[in-house]
């Protein structure tokens, strides 16, 4: 493998990491209630301001991050009682909108709060680059990835493990039978909309050192979040950080070979092509519609 | 004269054979009904005919012409028509539009004509809400044609359907359970509905579970079970089969 | 019923903005509008440019305002979109009937305006970088900052200085990005610099890792970097990381201290042009510049707490310029108004001393940029 | 009951002519108008995306791409080739027409959450793409669109363009409705209650999908035209993710399957930015909010429940 | 009375599904409900499972009234369903299938029931870790009674165990079914198989169109000719 390769490799997955955590999002959320969440991306924008405004009032970091993990969780779970549960019974597009106004509204509410500036978090272990075969790595990359695999294994151990994990999954797999056993599928779409937030927001955080943060960074992070959620197929976990990940990469190698004019180009035709050909994702149920 | 021949006809979904292998003719101008149990592959094989689903294998012929794998718009242009076990309703409709929409086949419908509501479009317009209020009368819902279909009760919307289907002018009329949910009163005008069809020249095959209605109004009766064909024959025969009551009451044992 | 309270909460609240927004130009005094991009994806530039404009506004009135008269802002947001740029620009000279208008963050905003302007021939100072916006000169139409030619010119003479003649480019998606990408690749052949590469990266990137490889990979003396906000950061860190030869250069779009702190140890060494401002404590003491950027720094970081960029810088100058006019003129007829500004000489700003003229509407010259690099953490003034 | 629908479909359209006869007498200045006519124009765009969304069920996240294309085109075809811009109008909606139609089959043979997904990539591909090619479009500093002109006429006045853009709509939602009330029309609100009884009834529904995208898809090009030469001059945020946001928007607040819903609701949306200036920071904390509170309590939107609520008062 | 339904009545969208009904189930009773398809059996096992609303009428399970009572609530007091269709976890394992079912009880309970369980149906044993999609339809309903008795019911409500099973599975099951009475739960069953079941009950209902047209013990009502009427329409 060239290490110009390499590189391209390396930069799409330590971004494909954070795309599949946003995504894993919106998996978590539309398996619970079938709600596409459009606020997930202010979850990673909540994730990395709020660890720098709760730093600069003077907590230690990994306090901050705490407390912006718990920030995004508190607002997730209001979300879903004061907004989407509402509208339970709204259509699809309905719900759509919904949740874009929940997002412009938190984002504005950041921009005012807090500010508008960029803000950087300091790297959690330092700046010096680590040569692979002739591509760098740095440190906070190692971070993403060993974040994101820790959190994909915190969550299959959680679904497969754990009693609410399983009541989670069950739940998504035959609402009906989940409420025959005697799991409180509320409490469920509660901790669904929570754990979604934490992990917008542990997104949030782990790239800040990266890229700055911003009032406005979830937009686009949600977005491709969204298309990782939608390629893996929706409600598929190991579809979304798949999804996450060949998005990711898809974007580094199109700047690297193609064009970097038009790597969003490319991303998008290859979702659109993945779509084609697989109307459900990579990984989505083929559900057939019963007459 | 055979209407409907459907020869080793098969549909599997992942694994499990829904239909298996059947042989079924239905004879024109008849009432013919198809019975057995839950999961039986009834509408299963409603919807291989009408062309909502791909058989697996095996030929479905229609009026002389083989049918199998054509798409379901297509089947409805050659006659064929049908009501769903779980209404089918465009609740974004009027009741009058909904069966208006099955005059489709029937209305002009060139785009541009459209958009600008020319007196032709406007006269082919006439004549289909006129047949569709017609329709609606004949099926008893003469009361409820300019209501939305979302404020309409249950049994009303199953009438509704039937007259959608019949404003396709169809020669096979497919109707799957179309007394379920009816109370008894009902259940007899679904009956009586059925018979004023057949007389009317139109072949029907009901897929049903009240008994009553099946022995009442078929001429012959197609029993499944597990996806294959257990007895066929008049309502007589199928009630004195064996196989028929220990699949229905169980076994007396 | 939620319903019927919700919809009588929603028309008594139109009628209220209604009110307040048609009920006012009653009192006697001077309206300055404007229109910024505060939030999307320019925030960036607008927010600072907003603070900056109300801050002194504030100030201009403590002090008793302008001829003795008190000064009005009218400030839109337009959230960097054109239509409601336009939208508000008429809003601002058919319904509040302001006497000049300071705004317009982009290139964009600002060209999108311009006809709306003229036709209704209102004193214009933009806050947007392009030179298209004042070449040709437009009757109505003037601007505070440096072009983006400018500063490119600026980074192509130190190139040369320093006997750099292959370079790499690597620039965002926005506007400010592709028009000095643009300019870089026209002024090159005539600075005798020969582009081997040009990159671009998207809205959002939060890696440039990928275009980075390729410019490092075809093998330049130096890279120029076009454009501004986080990415200024990203692509600084992204450079040092990959170990790239030479020197990285920045633009203007760079100057503000966010850029240092985003980019942290990485953006040691990196050398741009800006505007005095950011090194006005390190000019020498009979530099006419110091004492009003030393000023202009107080007065912003006492109010808002955070550090100051060139981009408020801007519409401090017009600002300022506007007040000299109108003070000037004596009245606010737009006319009179409009030749003051035109006839702007040797005005002391935080971006340079501005000398305006028929044919030059913008008035400064290439040595109003300062040569900077950045060591420790902290600008350095090199000339 | 014919002549209920006769009467709500010439009723509804001679309302709005009075409305758009007698509304510039009202309008104080130029600002005014301009809010009304950016309103117009977003009106016959939301009529368009109605007739796939409300009616067809068909979701697209993105049509302002098809807007901007509009646009474009008739920018491009105007200021860079010198053609006269109605037959730059013309030819830009042939283009859009025929790109929609290029792009309908296998982007409509998605469903639900997955079609979101797919249009909203085409618009975003498609405003990468104006944002990119800076020879032809300017890139994101815009490009400059001369005035238009007809038979010779320039059409400078905002006057002017009220009456181009009324008459523009009155007569978009007259084909609108005239459409709705044909075969063409149930069909296609067939396809949205059940795709499967339509296919029974007969109706080719992959065809009339495909239509219906392709009608929107034009309807958003001819807005876009105007919109070019009206404003002038054009940045690629008009055909940006946001504003395709802002036209479902209208189409979902107004009502769904509701022309004149459609043209409520894009007169709010485009005036509401307006009103809310006053709440200067506040303003996008606000939209958000208006944008929440109005679909949870009204989620059929505003006209349709609007009507119910007058129904049953009255009944 | 553990279960006592007093005037009860439901519908659902358009269709008016039961009309008040009456009916008690006494603690260790076997009691079954036939009736033909659509006659609203299912119905009243989901209103007695709390996930379908009641719109008139009342429940009361061990003199709680439980009428407007969660789902999870009943579970944790002591009602299970094996629904209709055996609605399995699919991509789940047999075992998760089985803890899910004792998803409301202690975590130190579980381990002995899962044995119970496991001695009860054998061949969920061998296929623990399989996915629950996988199994046939008798091994689906083994499961499905299985995951039920893990939240150690006092009310067992069965909606058509023998349903789309060969005869003999179907009668393997049902013997199944009748052995619980041993372990001291009570049983209300809802079957097609009209034979089958009203001859392991103490006593049955017989639903008409929404209505309890007939309620007798076991076997007077398997003598009936009213029954025969109801299912084969002579």
């Amino acid at each position: 493998m060239s290490s110009e390769l390499l590189q391209f490799l390396l930069s799409g997955i330590t971004v494909g990491a954070i795309y599949a955590l946003v995504g894993l999002g919106f998996s978590i959320i539309y398996n619970a209630s079938h709600v596409i969440n459009f606020a997930q991306g202010e979850f990673v924008m909540i994730g990395g301001m709020g660890t720098v405004f709760i730093a600069s009032a003077g907590a230690p970091f990994p306090i901050a991050m705490i407390g912006a993990v718990l920030l995004a969780v508190v607002i997730g779970i209001s979300l879903q009682k004061l907004a989407i549960e509402r509208a339970r019974h709204a259509s699809v597009v309905t719900i759509i909108i919904i949740t874009i106004g929940a997002s412009i509204f938190l984002r504005g509410l950041a921009g005012v709060i807090w500010n508008r500036d960029f803000h950087s978090l300091p790297a959690f272990s330092g700046e010096q680059p680590i040569h692979v075969a002739g591509a760098v790595i740095v440190p906070q990359s190692l971070w993403i990835l060993g974040v994101t695999v820790a959190v994909a294994v915190a969550l299959f151990v959680f679904f497969n493990r754990t009693m609410i994990g399983k009541a989670m999954l069950g739940t998504a797999h035959n609402p009906f039978a989940a409420k025959l056993v005697g799991i409180n599928t509320n409490n469920i779409l509660i901790l669904s909309f929570a754990l979604a937030a934490a992990l917008g927001a542990i997104g949030g955080i782990l790239i800040a050192p990266m890229a700055p943060t911003h009032y406005q960074v979830g937009i686009m992070l949600g977005l491709k979040g969204f298309s990782a959620a939608i390629v893996g197929g929706l409600g598929s976990g190991p579809g979304a950080m798949v999804g996450g990940l060949l998005v990711g990469i898809a974007e580094a190698l199109a700047a690297g070979y193609i064009s970097s004019n038009y790597k969003d180009v490319v991303a998008f035709v290859i979702i659109l092509l993945v779509l084609f050909f697989m109307p459900s994702g990579l990984f989505g149920s083929r559900a057939s519609e019963r007459v | 004269m055979s209407l409907l021949e459907i020869t080793g006809l098969s549909k599997s979904f992942g694994g499990v054979q829904a239909v298996q292998e059947l042989e079924y003719t239905v004879e024109s101008g008849k009432i013919h009904s198809i019975i057995g149990p839950n999961g039986a592959g009834k509408t299963t094989l409603f919807n291989m005919v009408t062309g909502i689903f791909k058989p697996s294998s095996g030929e479905v012929h229609f009026n002389g012409q083989d049918v199998t794998g054509l798409p379901v718009h297509e089947l409805a242009a050659l006659g064929i028509s049908r009501s769903f076990q779980n209404l089918q309703v465009f609740f974004n409709m009027t009741v009058l539009e909904n069966v208006m929409v099955g005059r489709h086949l029937h209305c002009r419908r060139e785009f541009l004509q459209s958009l600008l509501h020319t007196p032709a479009i406007t006269r082919s317009d006439e004549g289909a809400r006129h047949r569709a209020a017609e329709l609606l009368e004949w099926v008893g819902l003469k009361a409820y044609v300019g209501d939305h279909a979302d404020s309409l009760p249950y049994g009303a919307l199953k009438r509704m359907e039937i007259a959608r289907a019949l404003a396709c002018e169809p020669k096979l009329l497919l109707l799957d359970e179309p007394a379920a949910g009816l109370n008894n009163k009902e259940t007899q005008e679904i009956n009586e509905l059925i018979q004023q069809i057949s007389e009317r020249g139109i072949t029907v095959v009901l897929v049903e579970h009240d008994m009553r209605l099946v022995m009442g109004v078929s001429d012959h009766i197609l029993v499944m079970d597990h996806g294959k064909k257990l007895a066929e024959g008049t309502a007589a025969e199928v009630r004195e089969n064996p196989d028929v009551v220990a699949a229905y009451l169980g076994r007396g044992d | 019923m939620n319903f019927v309270r919700y919809i009588c909460t929603l028309i008594a609240g139109a009628a209220l903005a209604l009110c307040s927004f048609i009920g006012i130009a009653v009192a006697d005094t001077i309206k300055i509008g404007s229109f910024l991009a505060v939030t999307g994806p320019a925030s960036f530039l607008g927010d600072p440019e907003k603070k900056t404009l109300e801050l002194y506004v504030d100030k201009i009135n403590e002090q008793g305002g302008i001829n003795g008269k008190q000064v009005e802002l009218t400030l839109y947001d337009t959230g960097l979109d054109a239509k409601e740029a336009v939208t508000f620009v008429k809003r601002l000279i058919s319904e509040d009937q302001v006497d000049i208008i300071v705004g317009g963050t982009t290139t964009g905003e600002t060209m999108a305006v311009l006809k709306e302007i003229e036709k209704a021939g209102i004193p214009f100072i933009s806050l947007a970088g392009a030179s298209v916006i004042i070449d040709p000169p437009k009757k109505w139409v003037f601007k505070t900052p440096h072009t983006d030619a400018m500063a490119v010119g600026m980074v192509y003479n130190d190139m040369k200085k320093e006997g750099i003649s292959k370079i790499g480019l690597i620039a965002g998606a926005g506007g400010f990005d592709k028009s000095c990408m643009k300019n870089a690749q026209a002024l090159a052949e005539g600075a005798g610099i020969s582009i081997a590469i040009a990159e671009t990266y998207g809205k959002g990137d939060n890696d440039m890792t990928p275009q980075l490889t390729k410019i490092k990979n075809a093998g330049v003396d130096a890279t120029l970097f076009c454009g501004f906000g986080g990415p200024s950061s990203i692509v600084t860190k992204n450079y040092a990381q990959l170990g790239i030869e030479g020197p990285l250069y920045h633009t203007h779009g760079s100057c503000s201290k966010g850029f240092i702190k985003g980019a942290g140890d990485a953006a040691n060494g990196v050398r741009l042009p800006c505007a005095a401002l950011l090194v006005a404590d390190q000019l020498p003491d009979d530099d006419p510049q110091k004492t009003i950027g030393m000023d202009y720094i107080k007065a912003y970081t006492d109010k808002y707490g955070s550090d100051v960029s060139t981009f408020g810088g801007h519409a401090y100058d017009a600002l300022f310029i506007a007040v000299e006019a109108l003070t000037k003129a004596g009245t606010t007829d737009k006319a009179k108004v409009r030749d003051a500004i035109e006839a702007t000489e040797n005005f002391i700003g935080v971006d340079g001393i501005f000398n305006m003229s028929e044919s030059d509407h913008m008035g400064l010259s290439l040595d109003s940029f300062k040569m900077l690099e950045v060591e420790n953490g902290n600008w350095k003034y090199l000339y | 009951m014919k002549g209920a629908t006769v009467a709500s479909r010439y009723g509804g359209v001679f309302v709005l002519a009075v409305i758009v006869a007698v509304l510039p007498w009202f309008l104080p200045n130029s600002f005014y108008f301009d809010v009304v006519i950016n309103s117009g124009i977003a009106a016959i765009v939301c009529v368009g995306l109605n007739l796939l969304i409300g009616y067809a069920g068909q979701i697209s996240l993105g049509h302002a791409g098809f807007f901007a294309l509009g646009a474009y085109s008739s920018a491009i075809l105007t200021d860079n080739l010198g053609w006269p811009p109605i037959v730059s109008l013309g030819s830009g909606l042939l283009v859009v027409a025929l790109l929609a139609f290029a792009i309908a089959r296998p982007i409509l043979r998605l469903k639900g959450h997955y079609l979101a997904m797919a249009t909203l990539g085409m618009g975003i591909i498609i405003s990468i793409v104006l944002n990119q090619e800076v020879d032809l479009t300017g890139g994101p500093d815009g490009m400059p669109v001369s005035s238009f002109s007809l038979l010779g006429q320039e059409v400078d006045s905002e006057l002017g363009w009220y009456w181009i853009v009324g008459g523009s709509l009155i007569i978009t939602v007259w084909l609108a409705l005239n459409l709705i009330d044909s075969a063409v029309g149930r069909a296609l609100r067939a396809v949205h209650g059940s795709e499967v009884a339509a296919q029974v009834a007969g109706v080719d529904t992959t065809r009339y999908k495909i239509l219906i995208f392709v009608v929107s898809a034009v309807l958003a090009a001819y807005a876009g035209s105007l919109f070019a030469h009206y404003t002038g001059f054009l940045t690629p945020s008009e055909g940006s993710f946001f504003r395709s946001i802002e036209f479902v928007t209208m189409v979902v607040l107004g009502g769904m399957a509701s022309v004149f819903g459609s043209v409520i609701g894009a007169a709010i949306l485009t005036a509401l930015p307006q009103f809310l200036t006053v709440f200067h920071d506040y303003e996008h904390v606000m939209f958000g909010l208006v944008m929440m509170l109005t679909m949870i309590f009204m989620p059929k939107g505003l006209l349709p429940s609007l009507r119910n609520w007058i129904n049953k008062r009255t009944s | 009375m553990l279960l006592e339904i007093k005037g009860l009545s439901s519908s659902y969208g358009r269709i008016q599904a039961l009309r008040d009904i009456n009916i008690n189930v006494a603690q260790g009773e076997i009691v079954a409900l036939v009736g033909a398809n659509g006659a609203g059996k299912s119905t009243l096992l989901k209103i007695i499972s709390g996930v379908q609303p009641v719109t008139d009428g009342s429940v009361y399970f061990d003199g709680i009234d439980i009428t407007r009572a969660s789902s999870h609530r009943r579970v944790r007091l002591g009602i299970a369903q094996v629904p209709e269709g055996r609605q399995m976890f699919s991509p789940m394992s047999v075992e998760d299938n089985l803890m899910l079912g004792a998803y409301t009880r202690k975590r130190q309970e579980i381990k002995s029931s899962l044995e119970r369980c496991y001695t009860m149906f054998p061949q969920l044993r061998e296929r623990k870790r399989q996915t629950a999609g996988t199994l046939s339809g008798g091994e689906q309903q083994m499961l499905a009674i299985g995951r039920a008795l893990m939240a150690v019911p006092r009310l067992l409500l069965l909606d058509e165990p023998s349903m789309g099973l060969a005869p003999l599975i179907a009668q393997q099951i049902l013997k199944t079914a009748s052995s619980l009475k041993d372990a001291n739960v009570t049983i209300f069953l809802v079957e097609q198989n009209a034979h089958a079941a009203l001859s392991l009950s103490d006593r049955g209902y017989v639903l008409e169109s929404g209505e309890v047209v007939m309620s007798d013990s076991g076997q007077n009502l398997l003598n009936n000719e009213q029954i025969k009427s109801a299912y084969l329409g002579s």
